[in-house]
C-alpha cells in the first residue's frame, strides 16, 4: 500500500481560531447588519417603555387630570400634547405600546406556535394529513379577518381577548402555508434521508432539520403576523368594535385621532408614527435576524 | 498576445472568523488554440480560479491580480457590457454542478438557443437546428425531445451533457471545462472527451481543463498546472510531469493514480454481512400523448440479487442510470421495496416498521452520491458529523462535539472547519465529512454511492486508505458504488456490473477485469482513460442495439439451466457469472 | 389536469359548506335579531309576527337547509335592508364600483409594487433599497383609513387638485384607487425583493451571466419568472380579495360599493345578505385558490410535468 | 326650468340603510328623507310651533276621547288622484297590520283607541279608532284624553291607498313607482347608500312650497369626517363638525357656523330588578356623582350641555326646579353608597357600562362620556367599571334581556310633548321599568287638558323619578354644522332661542331654504 495519507492537510487558518458555536457567529452576522440592529434596538426601547410605562410616564394613561387644557397641542409639559378626555397623551402613547406590542407578539407567536407544526405536518406527511389541514387553512383564509372578528366579537363580548384571538387565528395560516411548502421541498432533499439513515424518527427530522431549515418564512411568517395583527387591532377600532376605551391603544387613538386630523394633528400622528415606527422596527429586525440565522445567505 | 494572461491571481473569501484565501497567487497564460489542464487536490482554488477570470465570484469575494486578462481585454476593469461581450465569446465554462446550473423554468432547448443567439445573429429556427445537432453531438439521443424538456426531467449525467452542448454553442475561443464528466461513466465520458477535442480542433479553441482526473488530462491536454492549497505548484508538458514530475505534491498525485490496497481477508463466518434476493423497484412514471396521461410501470431495479460477504468490499458499476443507487436506498430501506428480500447478517429487514429499523441503522450507513444535498445547510460541520450520536443519545454533548472533531480530522479536514457550513466547503470536502458522518457510528455494512467521485486523486487515497483500514479495523462490509474503474480495481473484492436495472456480470476484481465477458462491461473497460498520455488512442463505441447482439449465447446443458426466452445469469467459473441467452 | 381540477373543486365544496355552516351558526347565534335595533323595543305579538314572516321561527337546521337549497337554485332571497330587489341584484348592483376601485387599485399598485420590489432588490442595500422598504413599511403600517384622510386633505381640501370624495365620475376615482392601491403596492414590492433576492442567489444566474446573456435579459426574463412563481400565489387571492372592496376606502370616500354592506349585514341581522357576502367571498377565494393553482403549475414546469398535485 | 338656472342644493343624509321611501312603513330604516315626499297633518316651524299643514284645522270633543280634523280640499297625489282623508286613515291602519315599529308610537303616544289589539292580532283593523267622516275629514278616537295629540299627529303622514291597493308595500321601493302630495318628488335613489335627488313638485298646492328646483342628500356626508372635506371641496352645501374641525371652520367659515341644541337626552339606566341597581340608594349614589358642568365645558366642549332633567331646556315642560336637584355632591354620593353597604366602593361589583355604537352627534359624545363618567365613579364612588360597546341590536338585547347592568342611553324626541320622554319609562316601555307610583302619575298627567296641571304632574313625575332612581340624566348634545354662504333663506338663520335645528326639522328646513 502506498502511503500517501500522510501529511497533506496542515492547517491553512491561524492556529488562534476557537471553537465557535453556530449561535455565535450567528450573533457576530446580526451585529454587522446595522438596520437590524438598529431595529433591535428601536425595539428593546419600545418593549421597555411598555414594560416601565409607569416610570417614565407622569400620570396613569386613564387619569384626566388635564380636562382644562384638553386637546392642547405639544408642548414641554406634554411632548405629545393632550387629548380630548384630558389625558396626557404621550402617556397614552406610551401605554398604548403595551396594548399594541402585546397584541401584535402574541398573536405573531400563537401563528407560529399553530402554524409551524402544522405546515410540518402537512409538508412532511402529505396525504391525507396534508388534505386535512389544507382543508383547514382555507376555512381561514376564505373568511376574511375583518368579518370574523365582527361575528366573533359579538359572540363574545369582544375587546383585547378577542383580536388576540382573531389575529392568532388567521395570522398562522401565512406562516402555515410557508412552512408547508418549504417542508415540501426539503422533503425529497438527500439530508433528510441521511438523517433517516441514521435513525431519526420523523419528529427529529421535522424538529431538527425542516424547521431549521424553515427559519426564514418562520421569521418572515412571524414579523408579518405582527403588523397584520396591530392592523387588524387598528380597524377594529375604526369600525368601533376593538378593545374597550379607556384602555389606551395605538388603533383606537388613531381612528379617533382621525376625527381631529383638521386641526389638532397630534392626535392622529402621534399614534400612527408608533405604529409605523414599531413595525418598520420589527420587520428591519426580523429581516436582520433571519439573515442571520441562515448562514447559506451569508454571501447576500 | 496571449489568450489568457493571469498574473499573481489572489482571491480570499471574507467570513467572520477570518477570511478564507482560496487563491494566492496564481499565474499561467494560454495561447491560441492550446489546451491547459488544471489539476490539484480538492478545495486547492481551480474552480475559484477560473470564475475569477469571467468574474463571476460572489460579492464576498475580494479579487486582486498584477495582470488578470481574457482575450486581451483587463477583466478586473471591464465595465459590465464589456463583461457581456466576454462572457460566452471568448471564453464559457462548463459548470462543476450540472444539477442547479440550468434555470428550472425554461426548457433546455430555450436556454441553449438563447445562448446562441445572444452571440451570433441567427433565426430562432436555425438556433434550434443547432441546439439539436449539438444535442445529438453530446451523445444525447432523443434531441428533439430533449430540447422541449425542463431541467428536472434529465439525469445528472443528461444535465452535464447538456451544458457542454451550450457551452460549445457560444463557439467561444477558449472552453473552460470544470470537471465536465464527473456525472458520467466511463463510457460516455470517453465519448465527451473525444468530442471537446474534435470540437478545439474544428475552430482552433482553447481548452483549460479542470479535473482531478489524471486519467482525463492524460488524454486531453497539451500542457499541465498542478495546483496546491490556492498556489501553482508546477507546470510544464504533459508529458513531461507524468514522466518527470519536479514538485512533491505532483509525485504524490501520481503515485496514488497506482495506489493499490491489500485484498481482505477473508471472513470465518461466510453469512454474508448484506444480501439481497430478487430486489425489485418499480417507479411508476407519467407519460403523456396529447392531453392524456398515462401511467407507466418502469423497472429501475429488476431483480437484483448480491451477497455482500463479511468484511468484503464488492463493487457495484454500470452505466448510469442502470439502478445502481436505487439498489443502493433500497437495501438501506430509504427506499420502498417493490419486491424482494433484504438479509442483513441473515435477517430480513425489509418489511421492518421503523422503530424495528432503529437498532439497525446503527449497523447500516450509507454515503449518499449527491454530497451537496446529503448535508443540512444549516448545520456546521460539527453539527453534522455529530448528529448520528445526537440521534442515538451516545455520549454527552461534549464527547459527541469531540469525536465529531477527530473524526473531521480522520477524513483529512481540518479542525477549523468545525463551525463552517457545507455551502463553504469544496465538492471534495463535503464529500469527506458525507464519509465521516456515515463512519461515525462504527457500522458494519457502509453502502457508499460514489463516495469519491468528487476527490482528487490524493485525497481519494487518503479515504480509500481510510475505509480500507477501517474495514480491517472494525470488520466492515462495503457496497461501492462506482464509476471509477482504477478505484474499483485498486479496492474491492469482487465487481457487480449493473446495465438497465439488471446484473449483467458477476465476478472477483481480478477475474473480470482480466475477463470479461458481457458486452456491456467489455465497453466499459475499453473506455477507462489512460493513465498516461502516452497510451491515448482513438476509440470505437458500441450502441444500445450492439450491446444487446453482443450478449452472450449457450446450450442450456452448457449452461446447467433451463432454457429461457429472457436472458439468465449464467456461471461461467467460480465466482463468475454473466448474463446470457439459453437456448435449447 | 382535468383530474386535478376535479379533485380541487371537491375540496372547494367542502369549504363551501363547512364555510357556510360556520358562518350561518354564528350569525344566528349572536344575541339580537333583525329587529332589535330600535330606540323603542317591539312587542312581542308584533316580533313573532316579523320572524314568521321571515322564516325565522323556524328550528336553525330547517332555515340552513332552506337556504342552501335556494342557493343552489341561485336563489340568495331578500336582503333585509333593501327589499324590493334580490340579493343577487343588490350584489350585481354594488359589486361593480367595488370591483373598479379593487381591481384598478390592484391593477396600478401591483404592477408598481413589483418594480419597486424589482429595483430594491437589484440595488440591494443601497439607498433605493431603503427607500423602497420605508416605502412598502409605510404602505404596510399606516392604516388605509389614514391614508385616505391624508390624500383627502392634501390633494382635495388643500390643493384642490381633485374632488375629495364620491364615486361617479371617474376624476373622483383618483384618490381612492391611490388610496387602495398602497396595499397591493406595499405588499408586492416586498414580496418581489425577497423573492428576487432569492432568485439571484441561486446557481444558474451565475452560469447565465457566464453564457454572456446581458443582465437584462437575466433580470427580465430568467430572474421574474423564477421569482414570479412565489408570487402567484399571493397574487390571485389578493387580486379576487379586492374583489369584496376595501370597506375603509369606500367609507372614507363614499364610495357605493360592498364594503358598507359586509359591516351594516351583521350589524342589522340581515342573514340573507350576510350569508350571501360570505358565501360569496368563499366562492372567489376558492375559485381564486383554484386559478393561482392553475397558473402556477402553468409557470412551474416542475409541477406541470412532475405531476405532485 | 332651463337647467342652468337650476338651484341645487347638495346636504348630507343620516342613515346610508334606507328599506322603503315610505314614511308609514319602517321608522328606523326609512328611505332618506321620505317625510319630504309627503304631507303631514301638522308639523313644527323653526320656533317649534306646531302648524297645520294638510289639516286647515282641528278642534278636540268635549270629552276630550274624540279629535276631528279637517283636511285642505286642494290637495293631490303627483298622478293627479285627490288626496283625501281615506289616504291618512288607511296609512295608520297598514302601520297597525304590517307594519311593527311605530306600535309604541301610536300606542302609547297617540291612544288611539285598539291601537294595542289590533297590532297584537286579537282585534280587527275597522276597530281602530280611526275614521274617513268624509274625503276631508278624519276622526281620531283615544282610549284617554290626549291633549297633545295634535302634537303627535305631525308624525301622521299619508300614504296613496291607490297605489299601495295596486302594488302592495312594494309601491315605495322603486322612483318609478312611487308618488308624492308634498313639496318634493323624487327623481333618483341610491339604494347602496340611500343617496337621493328630489325635486321641486309642480303640483303641490300645499302650505310651504320648495324654493329650490332640487335637493340631493348624500347620506355618506353625514360623518363630519367625510362631510367636511367635501363640504371644503364643494360637494355639499353644509356639513355637520366634529370637534376637531370646529377650529378650522371657524376660523375659515366664522359667519357659517350654526348650532342647535337638539331635543336628546344622555341618561344612565339601570337593571333595577338585580345586584346592586336594586338598591335605590346605590342608584342615588350614581346621580350625584358626575359633575355636568366640567363634562360639558370640557370633554364635551361645544357638543352638549348638561341635562338635570330628561327634558332638554326649550322642550314644553321644561322645569328648572327639577333640573336644580341635578348637583353634582361627592359627599353625598358616597354617603349613598356607604347606606348601600358599599362604603368607598368597598365590595361593589365589577361592572361593565354598556354603551351603543352610534352614528350622528352621539358618535361624538357616547364614548367620550363613557370615559370621563368611568374615571369619575372611579375617583368619587371607588367603584371601578368597564366599558362595552356594542352595536345597537345587541345593546338593545342587553337592555331588555337584562344582560347587562348600567347603561348609557341616548333618545331624541318624536313629537313635540314631555309625555314623548316620560313613555319611554312608562309600563315597562324601553327599559322595563315598572314603578307604580311613576306610572300612575304619568297616565294621569298624559290625559290632563290643562297644561299647568300637566306641567305640575310631569315634574311629580321627574321628582319619582329622582327619588326611585330610574335614570341618571348626563348630558343633551348640540350639534354644530357649518354652511355655504350661498345658502339663504329663513331656514338658515337661527331662532329665537338662537339655534338652527337644520335638517331636525326636515320639513321646515328644506322648504324655507334657497340658494
Ligand atoms: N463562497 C465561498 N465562501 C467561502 N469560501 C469559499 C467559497 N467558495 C469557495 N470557497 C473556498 O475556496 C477554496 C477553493 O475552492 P474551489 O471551489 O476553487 O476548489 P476546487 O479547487 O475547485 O475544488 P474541487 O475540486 O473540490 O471542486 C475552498 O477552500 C473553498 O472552501
Ligand atoms: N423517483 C423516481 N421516479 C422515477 N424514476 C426514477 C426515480 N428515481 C430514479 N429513477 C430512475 O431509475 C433509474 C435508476 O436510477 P439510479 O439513480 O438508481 O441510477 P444510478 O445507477 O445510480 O445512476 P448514476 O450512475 O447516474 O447515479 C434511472 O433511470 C432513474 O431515471
Ligand atoms: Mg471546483
Ligand atoms: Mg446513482
Amino acid at each position: 500500500m502506498t502511503d500517501v495519507t500522510t501529511q497533506v492537510e496542515t492547517p491553512v487558518v491561524a492556529p488562534h481560531q476557537r471553537q465557535r458555536s453556530p449561535l455565535w457567529f450567528a450573533w457576530q452576522r446580526f451585529l454587522s447588519n446595522k438596520a437590524a440592529v438598529a431595529g433591535g434596538a428601536v425595539l428593546s426601547v419600545l418593549i421597555l417603555m411598555a414594560i416601565f410605562a409607569p416610570l417614565i410616564t407622569p400620570v396613569p394613561p386613564t387619569a384626566q387630570s388635564f380636562l382644562t387644557e384638553s386637546l392642547a397641542f405639544p408642548s414641554s409639559e406634554h411632548w405629545f400634547g393632550v387629548d380630548n378626555l384630558g389625558r396626557d397623551f404621550y402617556t397614552r402613547i406610551v401605554y398604548g405600546a403595551r396594548v399594541s406590542l402585546s397584541i401584535g407578539f402574541i398573536a405573531a407567536a400563537f401563528s407560529v406556535l399553530i402554524g409551524i407544526p402544522l405546515g410540518a405536518l402537512a409538508g412532511f406527511f402529505g396525504g391525507t394529513v396534508d388534505w386535512v389541514i389544507m382543508r383547514i387553512i382555507e376555512l381561514f383564509s376564505v373568511v376574511p379577518p375583518l368579518l370574523a372578528a365582527m361575528l366573533l366579537g359579538a359572540l363574545s363580548g369582544g375587546g383585547y381577548p378577542t383580536i388576540v384571538a382573531i389575529a392568532a387565528l388567521f395570522g398562522w395560516v401565512q406562516v402555515c402555508l410557508l412552512v408547508r411548502a418549504q417542508v415540501k421541498a426539503l422533503r425529497e432533499k438527500e439530508f433528510v434521508r441521511a438523517a433517516q439513515a441514521l435513525g431519526a424518527s420523523p419528529g427529529y427530522i421535522i424538529r431538527r432539520h425542516l424547521i431549521m431549515n424553515s427559519v426564514s418564512p418562520i421569521i418572515v411568517g412571524f414579523v408579518l403576523a405582527i403588523p397584520l395583527a396591530m392592523m387588524l387591532e387598528a380597524s377594529l377600532s375604526f369600525l368601533g368594535i376593538g378593545v374597550p376605551p379607556p384602555t389606551p391603544t395605538w388603533g383606537q387613538m388613531i381612528s379617533e385621532g382621525i376625527d381631529y386630523m383638521f386641526f389638532y394633528w397630534h392626535l392622529a400622528v402621534f399614534p400612527t408614527a408608533a405604529l409605523a415606527i414599531t413595525v418598520l422596527a420589527t420587520s428591519l429586525f426580523g429581516d436582520g435576524l433571519r439573515d442571520a440565522l441562515d448562514p447559506t445567505l451569508k454571501g447576500r | 498576445m496571449p489568450l489568457v494572461e493571469i498574473e499573481d491571481l489572489r482571491v480570499s473569501f471574507r467570513q467572520y472568523g477570518g477570511a478564507v484565501d482560496a487563491v494566492r497567487g496564481v499565474s499561467f497564460t494560454l495561447e491560441d488554440g492550446e489546451s491547459l489542464g488544471i489539476v490539484g487536490e480538492s478545495g486547492s482554488g481551480k474552480s475559484v480560479s477560473c470564475s475569477a477570470l469571467l468574474r463571476l465570484l460572489p460579492g464576498t469575494a475580494e479579487v486582486t491580480a498584477a495582470k488578470l486578462k481574457l482575450d486581451g481585454i483587463d477583466v478586473a476593469k471591464a465595465r459590465r457590457d464589456d463583461l457581456t461581450r466576454l462572457r460566452g465569446k471568448s471564453a464559457a465554462m462548463i459548470f462543476q454542478d450540472p444539477m442547479s446550473a440550468f434555470d428550472p423554468v425554461f426548457t433546455i432547448g430555450h436556454q441553449i438557443c438563447e445562448t446562441i443567439m445572444a452571440h451570433r445573429n441567427v433565426s430562432r429556427r436555425a438556433a434550434l437546428n443547432e441546439a439539436e445537432e449539438l444535442l445529438l453531438r453530446v451523445e444525447i439521443k432523443n434531441a428533439r425531445d430533449v430540447l422541449n424538456y425542463y431541467p428536472h426531467q434529465l439525469s445528472g449525467g443528461m444535465l452535464q451533457r447538456a451544458m457542454i452542448a451550450m457551452a460549445l454553442s457560444c463557439r467561444p475561443k477558449v472552453l473552460i471545462a470544470d470537471e465536465p464528466t464527473t456525472a458520467l461513466d466511463v463510457t460516455i465520458q470517453a465519448q465527451i472527451l473525444q468530442l471537446i477535442k474534435k470540437v478545439q480542433a474544428e475552430f482552433g479553441m482553447a481548452l483549460i481543463m479542470i479535473t482531478h482526473d489524471l486519467g482525463v488530462i492524460a488524454e486531453t491536454v497539451d500542457r499541465v498546472l498542478v495546483m496546491y492549497r490556492g498556489e501553482v505548484m508546477e507546470q510544464g508538458e504533459v508529458q513531461q510531469i507524468f514522466d518527470a514530475p519536479r514538485h512533491e505534491y505532483t509525485k504524490q498525485l501520481l503515485a496514488s493514480l497506482h495506489a493499490s490496497f491489500e485484498p481482505s481477508r477473508e471472513a470465518a463466518d461466510d453469512t454474508p454481512a448484506l444480501e439481497l434476493r430478487e430486489l425489485a423497484k418499480t417507479y411508476i412514471v407519467r407519460r403523456r400523448s396529447g392531453l392524456r396521461v398515462r401511467h407507466v410501470d418502469f423497472q429501475a431495479v429488476d431483480g437484483v440479487s448480491l451477497a455482500l460477504p463479511k468484511n468484503r468490499i464488492l463493487a457495484v458499476v454500470g452505466e448510469s442510470g442502470s439502478g445502481k443507487t436505487t439498489t443502493g436506498m433500497m437495501a438501506m430501506r430509504l427506499t420502498d421495496v417493490t419486491r424482494g428480500q433484504i438479509l442483513v447478517d441473515g435477517t430480513d429487514i425489509s418489511t421492518l416498521s421503523r422503530e424495528a429499523l432503529k437498532p439497525w441503522r446503527k449497523r447500516m450507513q450509507i454515503v449518499f452520491q449527491d454530497s451537496y444535498s446529503a448535508l443540512d445547510p444549516m448545520m456546521t460541520l460539527t453539527q453534522i458529523i455529530a448528529e448520528p450520536l445526537h440521534i442515538h443519545g451516545m455520549g454527552t454533548a461534549r464527547e459527541q462535539q469531540e469525536k465529531a472533531l477527530e473524526w473531521l480530522e480522520r477524513v483529512g479536514l481540518d479542525r477549523s472547519f468545525a463551525s463552517r457550513y457545507p455551502h463553504e466547503l469544496s465538492g471534495g470536502q463535503r464529500q469527506r465529512v458525507a464519509i465521516a458522518r456515515a463512519l461515525i457510528l462504527g457500522p458494519d455494512v457502509l453502502v457508499a454511492d460514489e463516495p469519491t467521485s468528487a476527490l482528487d486523486v490524493t485525497v481519494k487515497a487518503q479515504i480509500i486508505g481510510l475505509l480500507k483500514r477501517l474495514q480491517a479495523e472494525m470488520g466492515l462490509s462495503m457496497l461501492f458504488i462506482s464509476h471509477d474503474l482504477s478505484t474499483v480495481k485498486s479496492l474491492t473484492d469482487s465487481v457487480v456490473v449493473m446495465y438497465r436495472g439488471r446484473v449483467v456480470e458477476e465476478a472477483p476484481t481480478e477475474r473480470i477485469f482480466a475477463d470479461p465477458r458481457h458486452p456491456y462491461t467489455r465497453a466499459l473497460l475499453a473506455a477507462v482513460p489512460a493513465t498516461n498520455p502516452r497510451d491515448k488512442r482513438e476509440r470505437t463505441f458500441l450502441s444500445a442495439d450492439e450491446i444487446l447482439a453482443g450478449i452472450p449465447r449457450m446450450g442450456a446443458a452448457e449452461a446447467g439451466t433451463a432454457a429461457n426466452d429472457a436472458p439468465q445469469l449464467v456461471t461461467v467459473a467460480p465466482g463468475h457469472r454473466v448474463e446470457t441467452y439459453v437456448t435449447a | 389536469m382535468l383530474g386535478y381540477v376535479l379533485r380541487r373543486l371537491i375540496s372547494v365544496a367542502f369549504t363551501f359548506i363547512a364555510v357556510s355552516i360556520i358562518i350561518f351558526l354564528m350569525m344566528h347565534s349572536v344575541p339580537g335579531g333583525p329587529f332589535d335595533g330600535n330606540d323603542m323595543p317591539v312587542s312581542e305579538a308584533v316580533r313573532a309576527r316579523m320572524m314568521e314572516r321571515l322564516g325565522l321561527d323556524q328550528p336553525l337546521h330547517v332555515q340552513y337547509l332552506k337556504y342552501m337549497w335556494g342557493v343552489l337554485h341561485f336563489d340568495f332571497g331578500v336582503p333585509f335592508q333593501s327589499p324590493g330587489e334580490t340579493v343577487l341584484e343588490l350584489l350585481s348592483r354594488a359589486w361593480v364600483p367595488s370591483l373598479i376601485l379593487g381591481g384598478l387599485g390592484v391593477a396600478i399598485g401591483a404592477p408598481l409594487g413589483i418594480l419597486l420590489g424589482m429595483a430594491a432588490a437589484l440595488n440591494r442595500n443601497s439607498w433605493i433599497d431603503y427607500l423602497a422598504s420605508a416605502f412598502a413599511t409605510l404602505g404596510l403600517t399606516v392604516p388605509v383609513f389614514v391614508i385616505s384622510m391624508l390624500l383627502i386633505l392634501v390633494f382635495a381640501v388643500w390643493l384642490n387638485w381633485f374632488p375629495a370624495s364620491g364615486w361617479p365620475s371617474p376624476d373622483r376615482w383618483v384618490l381612492p384607487i391611490a388610496a387602495y392601491a398602497a396595499i397591493p403596492l406595499a405588499t408586492y414590492a416586498r414580496y418581489t425583493r425577497s423573492a428576487m433576492l432569492d432568485t439571484m442567489s441561486r446557481p444558474f444566474v451565475t452560469v447565465l451571466r457566464a453564457k454572456g446573456l446581458s443582465e437584462r435579459r437575466i433580470v427580465f426574463q430568467h430572474v421574474m419568472r423564477n421569482s414570479a412563481i412565489p408570487l402567484v400565489t399571493v397574487f390571485l387571492p389578493m387580486f379576487i380579495g379586492t374583489a369584496t372592496g376595501s370597506i375603509f376606502v369606500e367609507a372614507m370616500f363614499r364610495v357605493p360599493g360592498l364594503g358598507a354592506y359586509f359591516v351594516s349585514s351583521i350589524e342589522n341581522r340581515d342573514y340573507p345578505l350576510e350569508m350571501a357576502l360570505m358565501l360569496m367571498i368563499t366562492f372567489m377565494y376558492c375559485i381564486a385558490y383554484l386559478l393561482s393553482d392553475i397558473v402556477y403549475a402553468l409557470i412551474n414546469p416542475r409541477i406541470r410535468v412532475g405531476g405532485q398535485a | 326650468a332651463p337647467a342652468l338656472a337650476q338651484t341645487t342644493i347638495l346636504a348630507p343624509g343620516q342613515n346610508t340603510v334606507g328599506t322603503y321611501m315610505d314614511y308609514m312603513k319602517t321608522v328606523y330604516d326609512r328611505a332618506t328623507f321620505a317625510e319630504l315626499l309627503q304631507i303631514p297633518i301638522a308639523t313644527f316651524d323653526k320656533n317649534f310651533e306646531l302648524t297645520p299643514m294638510a289639516a286647515e284645522s282641528w278642534e278636540q270633543s268635549e270629552d276630550g276621547l274624540t279629535w276631528t280634523f279637517n283636511l285642505r280640499q286642494d290637495l293631490v297625489w303627483s298622478d293627479g288622484e285627490p288626496l283625501t282623508a281615506e289616504d291618512y286613515v288607511y296609512a295608520l291602519e297598514r302601520a297597525a297590520t304590517g307594519g311593527y315599529d311605530f306600535a309604541w308610537y301610536w300606542d302609547f303616544a297617540g291612544g288611539i283607541a285598539g291601537w294595542a289589539e289590533v297590532t297584537a292580532g286579537e282585534a280587527d283593523v275597522d276597530t281602530l279608532g280611526l275614521e274617513a267622516v268624509d274625503d276631508y275629514t278624519i276622526e281620531v278616537t283615544t282610549n284617554a284624553p290626549k291633549p297633545y295629540l295634535p302634537s303627535v299627529m305631525s308624525l301622521w303622514y299619508p300614504v296613496p291607498k291607490h297605489v299601495v291597493e295596486e302594488l302592495g308595500d312594494d309601491w315605495a321601493l322603486s322612483v318609478d313607482t312611487i308618488i308624492s302630495s308634498g313639496p318634493f318628488e323624487i327623481e333618483s335613489w341610491e339604494k347602496s347608500n340611500n343617496s337621493v335627488v328630489f325635486t321641486a313638485s309642480d303640483s303641490y298646492a300645499g302650505p310651504w312650497p320648495a324654493q329650490i328646483d332640487r335637493l340631493e342628500v348624500d347620506p355618506t356626508l353625514g360623518a363630519p369626517e367625510v362631510g367636511l372635506p367635501a363640504f371644503l371641496a364643494g360637494d355639499a352645501d353644509y356639513s355637520f363638525l366634529n370637534t376637531g374641525q370646529l377650529p378650522v371652520a371657524e376660523a375659515r367659515y366664522p359667519d357659517g357656523i350654526r348650532r342647535n341644541a337638539v331635543f336628546a337626552t344622555s341618561y344612565l339606566s339601570f337593571d333595577m330588578s338585580s345586584e346592586p341597581f336594586d338598591d335605590v340608594n346605590v342608584r342615588r349614589a350614581f346621580y350625584y356623582a358626575i359633575d355636568r358642568d366640567e363634562l360639558t365645558s370640557t370633554v364635551l366642549r361645544d357638543i352638549a350641555i348638561p341635562a338635570g332633567s330628561i327634558l332638554p331646556p326649550g322642550y314644553p315642560g321644561y322645569n328648572p326646579s327639577v333640573v336644580e336637584q341635578a348637583v353634582f355632591d361627592p359627599e353625598m354620593a358616597q354617603q349613598y353608597l356607604a347606606d348601600a353597604g358599599y362604603p368607598d366602593g368597598e365590595g361593589f361589583p365589577e361592572l361593565e357600562i354598556w354603551i351603543r355604537e352610534e352614528g350622528g352627534y352621539n358618535s361624538a359624545i357616547v364614548p367620550a362620556m363613557a370615559q370621563y363618567l368611568q374615571a369619575e365613579f372611579e375617583e368619587n364612588l371607588g367603584v371601578s367599571l368597564t366599558i362595552r360597546s356594542q352595536p345597537s341590536a345587541e345593546w338593545m338585547d342587553g337592555l331588555l334581556n337584562k344582560r347587562g347592568k348600567l347603561f348609557i342611553s341616548p333618545y331624541e324626541y318624536d313629537y313635540l310633548d314631555p309625555s314623548n320622554f316620560y313613555g319611554i319609562f312608562y309600563n315597562g316601555g324601553r327599559h322595563d321599568y315598572h314603578v307604580d307610583a311613576y306610572d300612575e302619575v304619568v297616565a294621569e298627567a298624559d290625559s290632563e287638558s290643562d297644561w299647568d296641571t300637566r306641567y305640575e304632574l310631569y315634574a311629580e313625575a321627574e321628582g319619582i323619578m329622582i327619588e326611585e332612581g330610574m335614570i341618571v340624566p348626563l348630558v343633551h348634545p348640540i350639534t354644530t354644522a357649518v354652511i355655504s354662504e350661498e345658502l339663504g333663506g329663513e331656514a338658515s338663520t337661527p331662532n329665537e332661542l338662537g339655534f338652527t335645528p337644520l335638517d331636525r326639522l326636515g320639513h321646515y328646513f328644506f322648504t324655507h331654504l334657497t340658494k
